[in-house]
């Protein structure tokens, strides 16, 4: 990284990478994958310069079990794949989230299914972010609209997986990934680090699924002296196996109840040109770019346009749309996929606001003046 | 020696419920003692060992021990230990998995975890078969034995797994049976003390259900069979190839010293941190 | 679109160094303190194949990132030269390297050698990106000579600084000689219009 | 838990090892039973292991080493155990 | 099977397997796992009494391959898994998708996530089955209401897999997978059997992926002499990869192309006391038999309460539920996940009917007098 | 021998865009090329080829030439190739595979297709590199070499990929290199008419990614270190280890018979047979 | 639920055939033309530890496949008696097996040794669960002892007919003198609590 | 496609082997050159291949054996091969 002037080119992947680095990560295994190499490559440089540690791993199911065990050492954690990289990460991204181990995965989507089409950007993989591994279980999803918010973004990410016990996912399109830009990352001094609560009494009276009130429970480090239990199983407050409906009710519920309780500060949005308007366009990642240049063209030409910008995706910030249904005739939501975000707007919607979608699924981006004459046509 | 009360008080977890859930005669048992033994004979701190499982019947043994345990996915037990051992190299870190778990769905982290000779002591748990699910045939299960994919007899050949992780890189290799405790406390006692990834395979009897479809008898049957079959290597050695066919042999099978993992990734941070230095001084 | 964007595009094939000197491009722009952003094609048709960096550069904020409209275009193959020359303004800058494109779409190109020019004057091709950025540099002055001088700088290999801002400089050189003959060359097949 | 090798003669009473099996744990495989050089062990009608002979104990341990279900315990009143002589191991 | 009596014994298990090799089902590959292991075990004994062919395969991954590579030599396939293997399959699942192969995956659902409750019932891999892999794509997924549809979907799953050229889900919940009933199994003869299109002109015409009127192209299988290219890139026609933007869109678009022509045929509901209903109650898979129950208690008290029962879950039967909007004033879902179908249900609803959920999540099913309670409560 | 016309003609994909898409000097053409002279020389019919490969530079080649091909996901060629061999036994079954797709995320197939012993021929295209990613370390990157997630130098120790095969169960083990044309045919074609499973590790180049960071040179030059390297194994054995030493055995290295997948699998289905027959007969 | 549903639910541990027992009491059940659904519980917990068996006969159709109030009852296991005795009906019927049942929490159980009977008439335990089909069908007539012999010998291994059908046979004598003696206590007991 | 072997003179015309290179499919690796064993074929200042020598050509088809990229042809004129005769390939 230049560090010359205040201001500098990054990619959009580096600055996953380096805002990683300021959130504290210091352990990252991965395996390689277009377009979200960059960030193991850069990692796999920075992370020992600065006495965290780098593996490349035989797969990624091996990539994730071993930042998992790593979190469970008490590291801050992080890997960067692709959709199928992301596919076979599922079943441990379950262990995950059961065992509540806190990690960050950056996926840098593709075009997909399967192998796709790997050099074009794509935001196929938003449902799948929330809902590819099986059972039931609540998940933070982030999706950066900007170089500057991928190393955003990542710090948040990381704190929120250590803050919730959760893992993480920045979803970021290869729009964000591999485009470069002039940013000014801010000094790592600036940068706020949430650490995971430990426990702080004695060993033998800790739990480590009893929650406290924030709905979190502490967590020990292997190696601390707290000696616990930790299993894919559904589990008592001890960490142990359980087949007790009980207990299972609150070992799963529970995973809800923490994210529930973290909604509002989980939800970053932002919103754009929204006071007066009566349309708005809902969009994220990459397409944010062309939302935001479509905006500027229909406000100039008098429509009452607003954008309402998602930075959280999961949860789906409901209220971020509720607040406004009352004065939208009409919605349209952008997306590089077949609708995704749009199924969450119809929902939210419920039969109010007339919502639009426009999709793209050939490996190229919806320009803005593709949104220009849809909102347009919309408005009528 | 520990006398099994003392070692239930020390070692085991007061909240657990026991009896444990493996069935009558189970060698898992056997093994989990035996082990337990060594690590006591070893005089290590309970704090400092870390005790990793993927799935299985197998994979159930950490629950019971107070030791920090993980209890993985299936056949993932060796990348979670590796990210575990990476992250806390002073922790010890032992692994226990079955020949389904190390060697069917976790047959390349295996593979891997030998090449890449981290200091993780991994202990296969052979019993021919997939006992928790009930009995299907496994990469170890003998050629023409059956199972409940295979009630026909087995078609597959089944895998050497100490030839296999040798091949792979793995810097230790120990093999014995549930039978010969006192052999096993010793392999486990120097397979924890090797540096580097060694691997310790026990064949044990799973008489539920490998014993029952192929007839083996009861436990005590099964156990009387691994007394027989076994050889031990320094007696192997002089025997003819004619006379060891349908013998196992069991001792250290290999053992050697090469970097390890953990430290060889220490001399990357000093590297890397020099240069860093170094270019921080040029302050280009 | 803000009034000021200026959208460039370089291609050629993969190996010429371009996607180098589209970051150097762009880190000269920020010097300039202006906004940018600099986006590439990626993948296996990189490989040997096509390949493209763009740069588009703004006083003010930039949203979309990739170009629409490009004002200079910079081709070093054919290939390049046929695939990504289908969106350039018509009032655009134009700029082929006629070491590798025989065919140029349009009449009001610059036609300079850049490779092969380099080839001879440096022994290789190796800084042929360079050069290209002093043509560049010369023709359209987007951004400013001593910005991208500090980019090139910047960004090369330790110890290599000197011989790139010569090839840098040998590149303004060529694309001066250019505009000379351009202007001869329009000035004759104006008259051959009529 | 039961107890039953407590000798009820003076004399030799605390010679041999005392042999204690907690039968809530004991899943009557009859693993210590099988192997027991000394034949000090057997199965009562309902599959419940009890010492036989505890006379004949010669604090060898492989009971307690092969039980599965951690569910013997052997204690040496005097302090040598013939561990090393035990050859059934090999 | 016992063959004496019309009327047998069976498990759901058995009874998919049964349905399996009447449908011409002539290759499994898979790995055990419960509570579906039944099915691979059965189908080991019985597959190559019939000529066919079994294989244990080193893990889930490995057997979905497997069976991918077995249909493209042109047999009928099918695998039988749970969620964690459920999990595993997901990134060659979209191969599947993206590669227009037919295969059948049941997915006897678990406890999760992860390890969860193996023995468990469970609803929890719904969305899963939808939304698993990377990257858009449409997918069919029928769930048997009992040990009866065990049988019959599983022919109609591997029906429509061979008609549509497309990977169907059975979405099986341990109660029917475990459950024995009395059924009367219709014999081989009276059973419906589909095909494939296989190509019909000279092998230099052929093209895989061009599609005929019905959206789906005819497949001709490795060895026929039809040498055709299969791949998981996004391909044109021929089946080679493409980056052309117009032949990606032509490839991504046409896999939900031949979905929508099928809809009608690919939408599986009943409907139970619905015609004069002015409540619903929206079930599948195993709450169908806690509904039912609920039901007649409900008619019995004079309730207006009807059944929709969802035989098909994906493509989601949307009219099923819109049909009866109008006369609907209130909808429960009862489901054994935290709502995953009931959010469907909210999409599709769009703000007319009171949407109610009931959901447990401790590895306990959701009884009759409860759903009785909850109805009689929204209803008031 | 047929010539580069004619193989052009006869093999390939006439509606494929040409030049493939491989960097100049690539090894992989040259080993698809002398893969498809082996064929040729061997008379085989094209509709009874299937070509499968998984992902990465290597994995591009069957979409080039005129079998039925698949190109599959990552590291799974094998088990694809498993399901169609066995569903079609009588189609000839060839996999193209890198060095990572073969041994880092496809390992676990691998060692399992040489335990079934199933009647597949793979040749693993060994460039030392993750090719296609654009040059990431592999699990046969040698130590102290670089890539571009280990500038430092790997710290890895590789696969012996033959000795991996062999353990595993392996019947037929060939390495060569792209530079040895004329052995690479020779050994493709006894690894095709070889009833079982058969593997070909090729040693070759990737100037692009390997060559470029680790400085060694052009294409040329990579083939030269070839040439150098190379020991047939006829001689190798002549030879004494200290001789060997960076020296890569080339030839057959090991070649068996044992009983094939399929063929064992048909047993299974006559056995199946007549029980169900038998009991049929009996009518119970 | 329709009126004429009847709940069985026969529990004990892994291993004591139960699970086939209930399954032939399932069939014997469709042999007499009822409805029928049967359930077991699963997993780990079953080996060893406690197991369990659901069969719910009905004349009509059966929705709810579990038993919500359990008609009749048999435990062959102290853990399984205390476990899953909880929903029994008050008029429900209890059957334990006193070889392995020490602590019975109802008085009007019928209690019979019946392993220990089966080990002493047949010299091993294996029968256990054939003779308490007996027993249940004795004691409670749910499906028909023709229906019941009839599944017995379908469901049992070729050429063990003969001695099934003799533990079936044991079974119901074990029973007749059961209930000889619960009358006997019964009136016994009133007499006591008076 | 261009051909550039055809020799000018009649009389030895056709005794030595024809060398076609597809320029269209040539990436200018080199190999075909280095290994070429009489040195027959050279680059030109584009890095086209050509045959520079090629009536020095024995046949040994070791360039077509080598080119990655399918981009050279050697037919002989006379049957015969020398394939056989070539040792570098050991
Ligand atoms: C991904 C996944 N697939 C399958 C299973 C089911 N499963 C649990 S344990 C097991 C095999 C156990 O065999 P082994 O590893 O030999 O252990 P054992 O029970 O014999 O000790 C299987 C297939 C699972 N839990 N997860
Ligand atoms: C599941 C998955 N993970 C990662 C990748 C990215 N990827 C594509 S090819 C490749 C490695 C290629 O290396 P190798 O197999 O040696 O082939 P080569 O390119 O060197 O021929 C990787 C990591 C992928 N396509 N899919
Ligand atoms: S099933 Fe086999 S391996 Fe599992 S506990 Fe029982 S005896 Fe042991
Ligand atoms: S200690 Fe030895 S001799 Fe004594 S009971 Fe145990 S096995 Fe028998
Ligand atoms: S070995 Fe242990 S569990 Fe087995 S019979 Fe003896 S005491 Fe009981
Ligand atoms: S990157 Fe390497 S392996 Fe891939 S085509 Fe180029 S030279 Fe070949
Ligand atoms: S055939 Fe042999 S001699 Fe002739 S040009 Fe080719 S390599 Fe040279
Ligand atoms: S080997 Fe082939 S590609 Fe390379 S220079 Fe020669 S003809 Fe061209
Ligand atoms: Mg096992
Ligand atoms: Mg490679």
């Amino acid at each position: 990284m230049n560090k010359k002037s205040s201001y500098q080119l990054i990619q959009g992947n580096e600055a996953a990478a380096e805002g990683a680095l300021a959130a504290g990560v210091s352990f990252f295994a991965g395996y390689p994958i277009t377009p979200s190499t960059e960030i193991a490559e850069i990692l796999s440089d920075r992370l020992p310069a600065n006495g965290g540690k780098f593996i490349q791993m035989e797969d990624e199911i091996g990539s994730i079990a071993a930042i998992i065990g790593a979190s469970i050492g008490g590291r801050k954690v992080l890997t960067a794949t692709s959709g199928p990289g992301f596919s076979l990460m599922q079943e441990n991204l379950g262990f995950a989230c059961l065992a509540e181990v806190p990690l960050v995965i950056v996926n840098v989507m593709r075009g997909g299914p399967s192998t796709g089409m790997p050099t074009s950007p794509s935001q196929g993989d938003v449902m799948q972010a929330r809902w590819g591994t099986h059972g039931d279980h609540p998940i933070i999803v982030l999706s950066p609209g900007s170089v500057e918010e991928a190393f955003h973004y990542t710090v948040k990410a990381v704190n929120f997986a250590e803050k919730y016990r959760n893992p993480v996912i920045v979803l970021m399109d290869e729009i964000i990934g591999h485009m470069r830009a002039r940013v000014s990352l801010p000094p790592t001094s600036m940068i706020e680090r949430v650490n995971r609560v430990h426990p702080n009494m004695p060993p033998e009276w800790y739990l480590p699924y009893e929650r406290s009130a924030t709905g979190v429970a502490p967590m020990a480090s292997f190696g601390d002296g707290y000696r616990h239990h930790v299993t894919g199983l559904v589990h008592d407050a001890k960490g142990f196996p359980t087949a007790d409906p009980n207990e299972a009710r609150n070992n799963i519920r529970g995973l809800f109840t923490k994210i529930e309780r973290g909604f509002r500060e989980l939800c970053l949005v932002d919103y754009e040109f929204m006071d007066d308007a009566e349309h708005a366009i809902i969009a994220y990642g990459g397409m944010v770019l062309s939302a935001r240049s479509a905006l500027e063209q229909l406000r100039k030409s008098g429509r009452k346009v607003g954008l309402i910008k998602l930075g959280t995706l999961w949860p789906f910030p409901r209220f971020a749309l509720e607040q406004y249904l009352p004065q939208l005739k009409t919605i349209l939501v952008p997306e590089l996929n077949m609708g995704q975000i749009y199924r969450e707007v119809l929902r939210v919607n419920a039969g109010k606001a007339v919502v639009e979608k426009l999709n793209r699924v050939n490996g190229t981006i919806i320009t803005p003046n593709e949104i220009v004459k849809t909102v347009k046509g919309l408005i009528r | 020696m520990i006398s099994n009360s003392e070692l239930v008080n020390k070692y085991f977890r007061h909240n657990k419920k026991f009896p444990h859930i493996w069935c009558p005669g189970c060698g898992i048992g056997i093994i989990l003692g035996n082990m337990l033994r060594a690590i006591d004979a070893l005089d290590m701190n309970k704090n400092e060992i870390a005790f990793v499982s993927g799935i299985g019947c197998t994979g159930r043994a950490p629950v019971y021990v107070d030791f920090n345990t993980l209890h993985t996915t299936h056949g993932r037990a060796l990348p979670f230990a590796t990210g575990l051992k990476l992250a806390r190299p002073e922790l010890k870190v032992l692994v226990a998995t079955g020949d389904g778990d190390a060697t069917a769905i976790g047959g390349n982290h295996l593979i891997h975890a030998c090449r890449r000779n981290i200091d993780i002591t991994t202990i296969i748990f052979n019993n021919y078969i997939y006992g928790m699910t009930g009995g299907q045939y496994s990469p170890t299960t003998p050629h023409s034995d059956k199972a409940s994919t295979c009630k026909l007899g087995n078609i597959e050949r089944p895998f050497n797994i100490s030839q296999l992780v040798e091949a792979a890189g793995a810097t230790f290799v120990g093999r014995t049976t549930s039978y010969h405790t006192l052999q096993l406390q010793s392999i486990i006692k120097k397979a924890i003390m090797h540096k580097g990834f060694s691997v310790v395979e026990v064949i044990t009897h799973c008489p539920t259900t490998y014993g029952r479809i192929n007839k083996k008898g009861t436990a005590v049957d099964m156990l009387k069979w691994q007394k027989e079959v076994a050889v031990d290597k320094s007696r192997a050695d002089k025997m003819d190839p004619k006379e060891l066919e349908g013998k196992i042999i069991t001792g250290i099978l290999m053992e050697k010293q090469l970097p390890e993992f953990c430290e060889q990734y220490d001399t990357i941070i000093e590297k890397a941190q020099s240069m860093k230095n170094n270019q921080q001084g040029k302050s280009k | 679109m803000s009034q000021t964007r200026t959208e460039i595009r370089l291609a050629g094939s993969g190996g010429q160094g371009l996607i180098t000197a589209g970051i150097i491009l762009a880190e000269a722009a920020i010097l300039d303190n202006k906004n940018v952003v600099q986006s590439q094609s990626y993948g296996p048709e990189a490989r040997g194949g096509a390949s493209r960096a763009e740069i588009i550069i703004a006083e003010g904020s930039i949203f979309f990132p990739k170009a629409t409209w490009v004002d200079i275009f910079l081709a070093m193959s054919q290939k390049a030269c046929d695939q990504y020359s289908f969106d350039i303004k018509a009032e655009g800058t134009f700029i082929v390297d006629t070491t590798y494109v025989d065919q140029i779409p349009t009449s009001s190109a610059f036609a300079i050698p850049i490779s092969s020019a380099t080839r001879e004057k440096f022994g290789k091709e190796l800084f042929s990106n360079i050069v290209a950025l002093g043509v560049i540099c010369e023709i359209c002055g987007v951004v400013s000579a001593r910005a991208l001088r500090a980019a090139v700088s910047n960004r090369v290999p330790d110890g290599t600084e000197k011989i790139n801002l010569e090839a840098f400089a040998f590149g303004q050189k060529l694309a001066k000689e250019a505009i000379k003959n351009r202007t001869e060359v329009e000035t004759e097949s104006i008259e051959a219009d009529t | 838990m039961t107890k039953k090798s407590k000798s009820q003669d003076g004399t030799k009473a605390s010679d041999h090892p005392q042999i204690t099996i907690f039968s809530g744990w004991c899943k009557s495989c009859g693993i210590c039973v099988a192997f027991c050089p000394k034949e000090v062990l057997a199965m009562d009608e309902n599959r419940k292991v009890f010492a036989k002979s505890p006379e004949k104990c010669i604090a060898c341990h492989m009971c307690e080493l092969r039980c599965p279900d951690f569910a013997i315990n052997v204690k040496e009143v005097e302090k040598q155990s013939t561990l090393a002589e035990d050859k059934s191991d090999e």
